[in-house]
């Protein structure tokens, strides 16, 4: 499956088109950081990688980051919907606002 | 390595259409874990024909078939059909579909394919509504809900349709209910299921933060907050015949704490809330002595 | 005729800010089409409304692609969407924000007009502390700046057409005509 | 009467409730959604007495309302697309069962792809299924058009559709001028049928017909059709008397010297008709045929207004693949048997929601003016 | 090759067979009922290894072809009038997705009443699906139309219905050439196509498609269609070749030097032909249009062929209440761009099994001969 | 007069198109009885659809509406609806339908009608098959047995569905099975079920001679012993949990005395009747069972 | 409800149809003794009164004739099907074979 | 072209009977066009099948309405049912009875001939006691009186045609052939 990388699909024109709509590309195109206003942000001191936030996120927008393996919030895709700050077992999750 | 309680591998990705704190998504998230990339999905009329992403692109990894609002298992039946004469049993034929889908419009078909033992595994991820036309009653809204259609003044008068046993009573080999909170449970029914042939059934209950009229961050609390509830047990029927609960809480909490938290039941009155309780009490006995009668009835 | 584009994000409102516009603007025996943008509308996700206003019957039924003014109800939305496609030159950007005009850096070409719905609708317990419900405060500051519908004639369309807190919401959107900066 | 800027969806919740419907049965789609929303509070509340059947599907949305028409209860439904499609069968049954119901259809394209986009190929791909059919251009005719339609349908025994446009109309608010009860219940009286499920007058309703009589009753469904037309304008020009406002069959505009006609249905011809203008100020002699009503199709209208015409374009948001635009094909249909008439260009556009705007019908005039063999498809905006 | 006395039923089931259908969703219903039969004892003795999904309703068989369809198996079903109209949603649907199934349709008569006799109104109403239609004459046409059916559908993507008449084709016993399998193979390879539902090339079909390119996929669909009509008949020559028996899209018969030209589909049409014959005994110039393939509609051909007549009859057993007979709006409807295009008559007869003899046929002729101005609608038979 | 154990009024009359020794058409005729005039009948595509006469008669002494094949229950809920908005709640407005109409086609409106408790009788005359196009299998269809489209190399590889359970699952006030064999229990069962209000349903075994492939006389004889062998027990549940048998006989006869007169079985070898009877054992002792569980759990 | 008198029904033309398929009369008209080829007989000297074969007739054929209230069959309507013959507790019905 | 009627009961096989002649002719490279009553068919119901026969290829396709011959399965249909509908004079009557063709009193412009199908059904158990099928020797008897297709043929398409007791038929409707009786 694609990643983050993945290309916008431009139609140049209906010859482009495949016979029926069929998906060409994968939603990892659709940056929706937008919807967020408040931002997750993971305090790695007190985190004690029990991966709850991982396991529950909807988007899912927490991966286990290179090399450690610990979990990171993709800002890129993460909604804001702060499942993971309230399912944390030792709150080790805060929100910031957005845009300030 | 991390141990990892669900599977690491992602089939979806993000970016996907579904709201913030959506249980039906993160409910599709776990199911694809479990069933791993051999899998087809059929999806009706939903909020998933949304959440999966427009034209040219798509959110699952797997292959996916949008049909028509009544046809998840009718599709289905046909995509397993052209497995089996194609050669290709171990693909997972899956059809993921809401309540609605399931419970009013999908209902006529599901009985067909459960009756005829059609090779499908069949995954209502239960948001209790229509949620996609905007929170509309379905026969799986609970008793005394809110939705447009069964406004504060005039509730839902009728009790959430046992769709568990209504296909117990078709006796197909497997149905569980699941929730997204309890999401091992939720990958090892699915993975479970997936390797029975016939038709089988999970119900997965997603909370939807707008059609609950809930903040986006309880999803998880609430989900859990219906099993510890007796709201909704987490349980399997298999063959129509052995029921087994799954997680049976040394007490119930009461139910107020689940109902409180959302916008859909702001509306009750203590005496509803009493009713409500009443109702779980006695359903969860009565689950209890299913499990019993299973017993009894093993060596008839 | 006048067109505008409303901004804000799914569960707050902005498709209700357009409709009362149009209540308001009906009572007056104006004309005016008042619709959503023409989608699924997911909660958070960002979303549009427009109105065309005008004096006679309004034939052209078509989206609205150049509008003559904006009104956006979320800050956050600033950067994050292309809010400005379009708009005429010369019209207004009406912003729910603490800051004033000028710290906004909209271009020159446009005047600009700011008022702290959030904060209002707050003061009147619109919505909860995590998504007020802005819409009523907005439309009371529009009323101020595009002065299409008399104020008078807004508050009480307001008053009898929403579901919850009348009163509330009246005075929401009076502060709102008071305290709306506008500049350019 | 009052004015009050309601959307199109409420306009028709509003012709139902004053048509005093008394049964309801129908099923939540997008852009329709609104219609259920609005009735179920109505009756919650009691404004409107009604019973209101939540159907687990259109298909038995269809089946309720005809069972409830068929027992002597006014009966209403609203639908679009999707929904309509699913309850093809009963909208064919209710036809030959005679019922007059009513429902409202918001037009929507169909899928896959899934699209809630307008469109009108839901509705006009009805065509056959012998309902009554009206398009409605705004939303004060959306609301009167339900009233009109119960007060024909009642009498000629036929099913009516209410047609409008998914967004343009059903989701924009505008002002509507909303009749009193009094006036309507003297508009419309109540719904009166003798052939009905009645245990004090016991009959058996569509039973198995043999050749013998089968094709005179299906006559007897074709005739009514064209009784309804003279009765539409008959009614119309009633309830113009008692509300000011007139609906016909067609609504010609600026035809009478008009060199080339347009005709449309819809919002299309709503945007046409400011198209018209903007052209007749350069001096073009244009003109606008809107379609109101589909079913029964109002031939003689068509072909008296439009043979004088130089040029015929029909501007179709909708498709019948493998042959073309569905209005065009009736209007061609119509002009065949008409000596000399006009050449028709039919032009495809707007599908799925495409836009179309004052300025691309301005341009179908331009493209026409400059053509002289009519073309029986012309796609219009297809990015090539 | 074996030359054997089969109903039009089981024309169609050999047509499966010898196409090597791999799955099968149906449901039974008078008088398509012998289809589904055969078809089980077929695959329950091994003749033809296909899955046989016995569903619940025809609305499930329509969406279990599709399924199979688009997970890459040749699929089939077959049905009749309220079986038909139950399928409309997914009608619509398999058109969209652009799956080459291939339907039979035993035309039967609407209800109410019920009828179980033939008339063309519950496939001709189905027009505007997107699906490809043909009519055929006699059972060999049905049983060959169904490999055909599939050489062209898998080509363009598009869905094909075989329609022929209740009762007249599908239960009358009659001489018919069953080709060798090998053959068939031969002209017929094995179903492929790119675009299915493959765990190891996955991809969404059918997702929510906004007004930007929605019109562009529709567009496509008219256009396979376009491509259809030069397949169909090359198509047609290559099966010729083969098995020599030649079908096109249309079927003429003594047209060339006619005065009038009657045209119409179906057994009618095969009656029809002997009319003509026994009028061309009698000096008559007379011709027969027998339009086999209703969509695509063969435009171009039908104006070649009627724009030379004096007098065009179109006899039309079915309806579109409220308009008139649908093969003859579509046949105006192609004519009305022709200069100086002959008049059309447009007759309806034989609703609902009511029969159309020889001598109704050749009335026809002679009523028309009489008659100058072209008529959109005349009733023929009804007991007035 | 007369002393007679089931009301003497006749509502049908004779001269109808039921074959020769129909039991679907005595069941009507029971029915109507029990029924009498204020009742409204709605008969969607069925045996039935033929029975009652071409236009312009009609065997049926009450109103009845022709409905399409899929449409008894929703059909029939419009005109509940009617009813209850024009004050006349006090017809009977009955659903009667086929076993395919009912089990098949018919399955999603019933389980729509069920969930919203519209007030209906439902009767489902059952003969086990698709007899109006030429007996093809319905879900009703038992297992092993013949039909056209489970032909004799390949009989009904699925048991019969389990209608009186599905409907049981949704809860409703009253289910019941009947036959025309016990001709006063049935008429006593309609009686009863139409005093109740919400969604009731019957199911009444009706044996049809040309889809059994058996001699017209026997009809009744059938009927009998298959409550008699166990294979159609006679019983009743009320509110989806109260079941009660209405005929216990002391001992089941063998399946074999039922079977054996029936063409449709006439492939069956020794294996097959010991695993059906083996089946129908089970079954029994299941009822039995579920009889007592009622108990149980009638003060949960 | 009508009864064996029944008239048929002769429509003239299309103008004395009603608008839908609508019964106007009973089924009595419809005279089915053409179906049956044995004839039940009844024995009354046997018959005990138990009104078994009226119960079960599905015509019904057999009715209660005046006055003494025995059962009795219809001939115009009986079809044959002798279901009355099979389930006489005491075979007080027998068969002759029709045209005989 | 030859046109024929057959007349029997629901349950009998008439329909069977026009089809097994549909195959015989088919074997000889004939045309016909057999077709049933177009009905529903009720188990002891009179019913009816046609059959049209020619040389070459039959174009028109509706029903029969005056047949050129009849036969008749099942003699309890006499006088039940209007047999003799638009029969040609001169045509053929063959019925099924233990009774001569004299016996019968059909009027004089006919032609009669009979066979006593159900007896020799009986003596071959094709069908029960109750219900004897006499299909196959009713044709038998009628590729005697109207000779449009060779015995031989027909005992070839009812040995390879019927579902069951292959041998049993053929004989059945050998012995139909050589035993009818024809008069006129
Ligand atoms: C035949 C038909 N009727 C109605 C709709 C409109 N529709 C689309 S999704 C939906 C609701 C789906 O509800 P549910 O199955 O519960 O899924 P959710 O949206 O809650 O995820 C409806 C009513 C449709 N697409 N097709
Ligand atoms: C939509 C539709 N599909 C199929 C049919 C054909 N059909 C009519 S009756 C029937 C079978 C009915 O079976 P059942 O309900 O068991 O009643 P029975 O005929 O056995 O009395 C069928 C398949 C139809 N009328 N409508
Ligand atoms: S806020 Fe929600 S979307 Fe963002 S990372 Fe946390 S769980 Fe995921
Ligand atoms: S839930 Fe909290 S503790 Fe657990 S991994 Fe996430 S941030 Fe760390
Ligand atoms: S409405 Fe509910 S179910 Fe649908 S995407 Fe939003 S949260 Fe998920
Ligand atoms: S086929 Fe069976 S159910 Fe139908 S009328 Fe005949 S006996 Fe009765």
């Amino acid at each position: 499956m694609a990643g983050k990388d993945e290309k916008k699909i431009i139609f140049k024109s209906v010859d482009d088109l495949p016979p029926m709509a069929m998906s060409l590309g994968t939603m990892w195109v659709n940056k929706t950081a937008s919807w967020r206003n408040l931002r997750p942000i993971i305090d790695y001191d007190k985190c004690i990688d029990c991966m709850i936030c991982w396991k529950y996120c909807p988007e899912p927008a927490i991966y286990l980051r290179d090399p450690d393996e610990r979990v990171a919030v993709d800002y890129d895709y993460c909604k804001g919907c702060l499942i993971c700050v309230e399912e944390c077992p030792v709150d080790a999750i805060y929100t910031e606002e957005e845009g300030k | 390595m991390r141990k990892l309680t669900i599977p690491r591998e992602e089939y979806m990705t993000p970016g996907h259409l579904a709201c913030q704190g959506c249980g039906g998504a993160l409910a599709m998230r776990l199911a694809l874990k479990a069933l791993g990339k051999k899998t087809i999905l059929t999806i009706p009329a939903c909020c998933w024909s949304v959440i999966d992403g427009p034209f040219p692109y798509s959110a699952a990894g797997v292959p996916l078939f949008h049909a028509p609002f009544e046809t998840a298992a009718s599709t289905s039946a046909g995509v397993s059909a052209a497995m089996k004469i194609l050669g290709k049993e171990d693909v997972h034929v899956v059809a993921w579909a809401g309540d609605g889908g399931t419970f009013d419009i999908g209902m006529q078909a599901i009985s067909g394919a459960a009756e005829r033992g059609d090779n499908i595994l069949y995954i209502v991820y239960d948001n209790e509504a229509y949620m996609n036309t905007g929170i509309q009653r379905s026969s799986a809204t609970p008793y005394k809900a809110w939705t447009t259609t069964t406004p504060y003044k005039f509730p839902k008068a009728r009790p959430k349709k046992d769709i568990i046993g209504i296909l117990a009573a078709h006796k197909v080999p497997y149905v569980a209910t699941a929730t997204v909170a309890y999401a091992e449970d939720f990958v090892k029914k699915v993975k479970k299921a997936a390797q029975i042939k016939g038709f089988r059934l999970i119900q997965v209950l997603s909370p939807c933060p707008p059609g609950w009229k809930t903040p986006p961050e309880i999803t998880i609390k609430l989900a859990r907050l219906a099993v510890q509830t007796g709201v909704f047990p987490l349980y399997e029927v298999e063959n129509g015949e052995k029921y087994k609960i799954n997680i049976k809480p040394k007490k119930l909490k009461p139910v107020i704490e689940y109902l409180k938290l959302q916008g859909r039941f702001r509306h009750l009155t203590q005496a509803d809330v009493e009713e409500i309780q009443a109702m779980v009490n006695r359903n969860w006995k009565l689950l209890l002595a299913k499990e019993e009668f299973s017993r009894q009835i093993e060596n008839l | 005729m006048i067109e505008i584009r409303f901004h804000g994000r799914g569960g707050q409102g902005t498709v209700v800010a357009s409709k009362i516009l149009a209540d308001a603007l009906t009572r007056e025996g104006k004309y005016i089409q008042a619709f959503p943008e023409f989608g699924v509308e997911r909660r958070g996700a960002p979303v549009a409304a427009y109105a065309r206003i005008s004096d006679t019957k309004i034939w052209p039924r078509h989206k609205i692609y150049e509008p003559d003014h904006i009104v956006i109800l979320d800050p956050t939305l600033i950067g994050a969407v292309p809010l400005l496609d379009g708009l005429k030159p010369g019209g207004w950007i009406l912003v729910n924000t603490t800051r004033k005009p000028s710290e906004l850096n909209f271009p020159k070409e446009y005047k600009v007009a700011t008022v702290d719905a959030t904060h209002i609708a707050l003061k009147y317990r619109l919505g909860s502390a995590a998504s007020p419900i802005v819409n009523t405060a907005i439309v009371g500051a529009f009323a101020r700046v595009i002065p299409v519908v008399k104020l008078e004639t807004l508050l009480d369309a307001i008053e009898e057409g929403v579901p919850i807190k009348p009163k509330e919401n009246r005075a929401a959107a009076e502060e709102a005509y008071n305290s709306v900066i506008m500049e350019g | 009467m009052k004015r009050m800027a309601i959307v199109g969806n409420h306009a028709l919740s509003y012709g139902a409730l004053l048509s005093r419907v008394q049964v309801i049965a129908a099923y939540p789609i997008t852009p329709q959604t609104q219609v259920v929303e609005l009735l179920s509070e109505m009756c919650a509340d009691g404004t409107l007495k009604a019973e209101f059947v939540k159907v687990e599907s259109e298909h038995s949305a269809m089946a309720a309302v005809m069972g409830a028409s068929a027992s002597g209860a006014r009966a209403f439904t609203a639908t679009s697309s999707q929904g309509l499609a699913l309850m093809h069968e009963v909208l064919h049954w209710v036809t030959g069962a005679r019922l007059p119901v009513v429902m409202g259809n918001i037009n929507r394209a169909f899928g896959p792809p899934w699209s809630i986009w307008t469109e009108q190929t839901d509705s006009l791909s009805q065509r056959d299924t012998g309902w009554m059919q009206i398009y409605a251009q705004d939303n004060q005719e959306v609301l009167d058009s339900v009233i009109l339609a119960y007060k024909v349908s009642e009498q000629v025994l036929l099913p009516t559709m209410v047609v409008l446009d998914a967004f343009f109309l059903s989701h924009t608010s505008e002002p509507v001028e909303i009749p009193d009860q009094e006036k309507v219940d003297e508009f419309l009286p109540p719904y009166e049928n003798k052939y009905i499920l009645n245990p004090d007058d016991p009959h058996a309703f569509g039973g198995l017909t043999n050749p013998e009589w089968y094709m005179e009753l299906r006559y007897k469904i074709h005739k009514a059709h064209e009784q309804s037309l003279d009765l539409i304008e008959k009614e119309g020009k009633e309830f113009e008397k008692m509300f000011g406002r007139y609906y016909g069959l067609v609504d010609p505009y600026k035809v009478d010297d008009a060199e080339i006609i347009l005709v449309a249905i819809s919002t299309a011809a709503s945007t046409a008709r400011y198209a018209v203008d903007l052209l007749r100020e350069k001096g073009k002699k244009v003109g606008l045929l809107r379609i109101r009503v589909f079913r029964p199709f109002p031939y003689q209208k068509v072909k008296d207004i439009l043979s004088n015409a130089k040029k015929v374009i029909v501007l179709d948001r909708n498709l019948s693949p493998g042959a073309g635009g569905i209005v065009a094909s009736e209007v061609r249909g119509a002009l065949a048997n008409v000596k000399n008439h006009p050449p028709v260009f039919s032009y495809i556009m707007g599908l799925g929601g495409r836009d179309i705007t004052t300025k691309h019908i301005m341009e179908l005039f331009e493209e026409v003016e400059k053509m002289d063999e009519g073309k029986d498809i012309i796609w219009k905006g297809v990015k090539l």
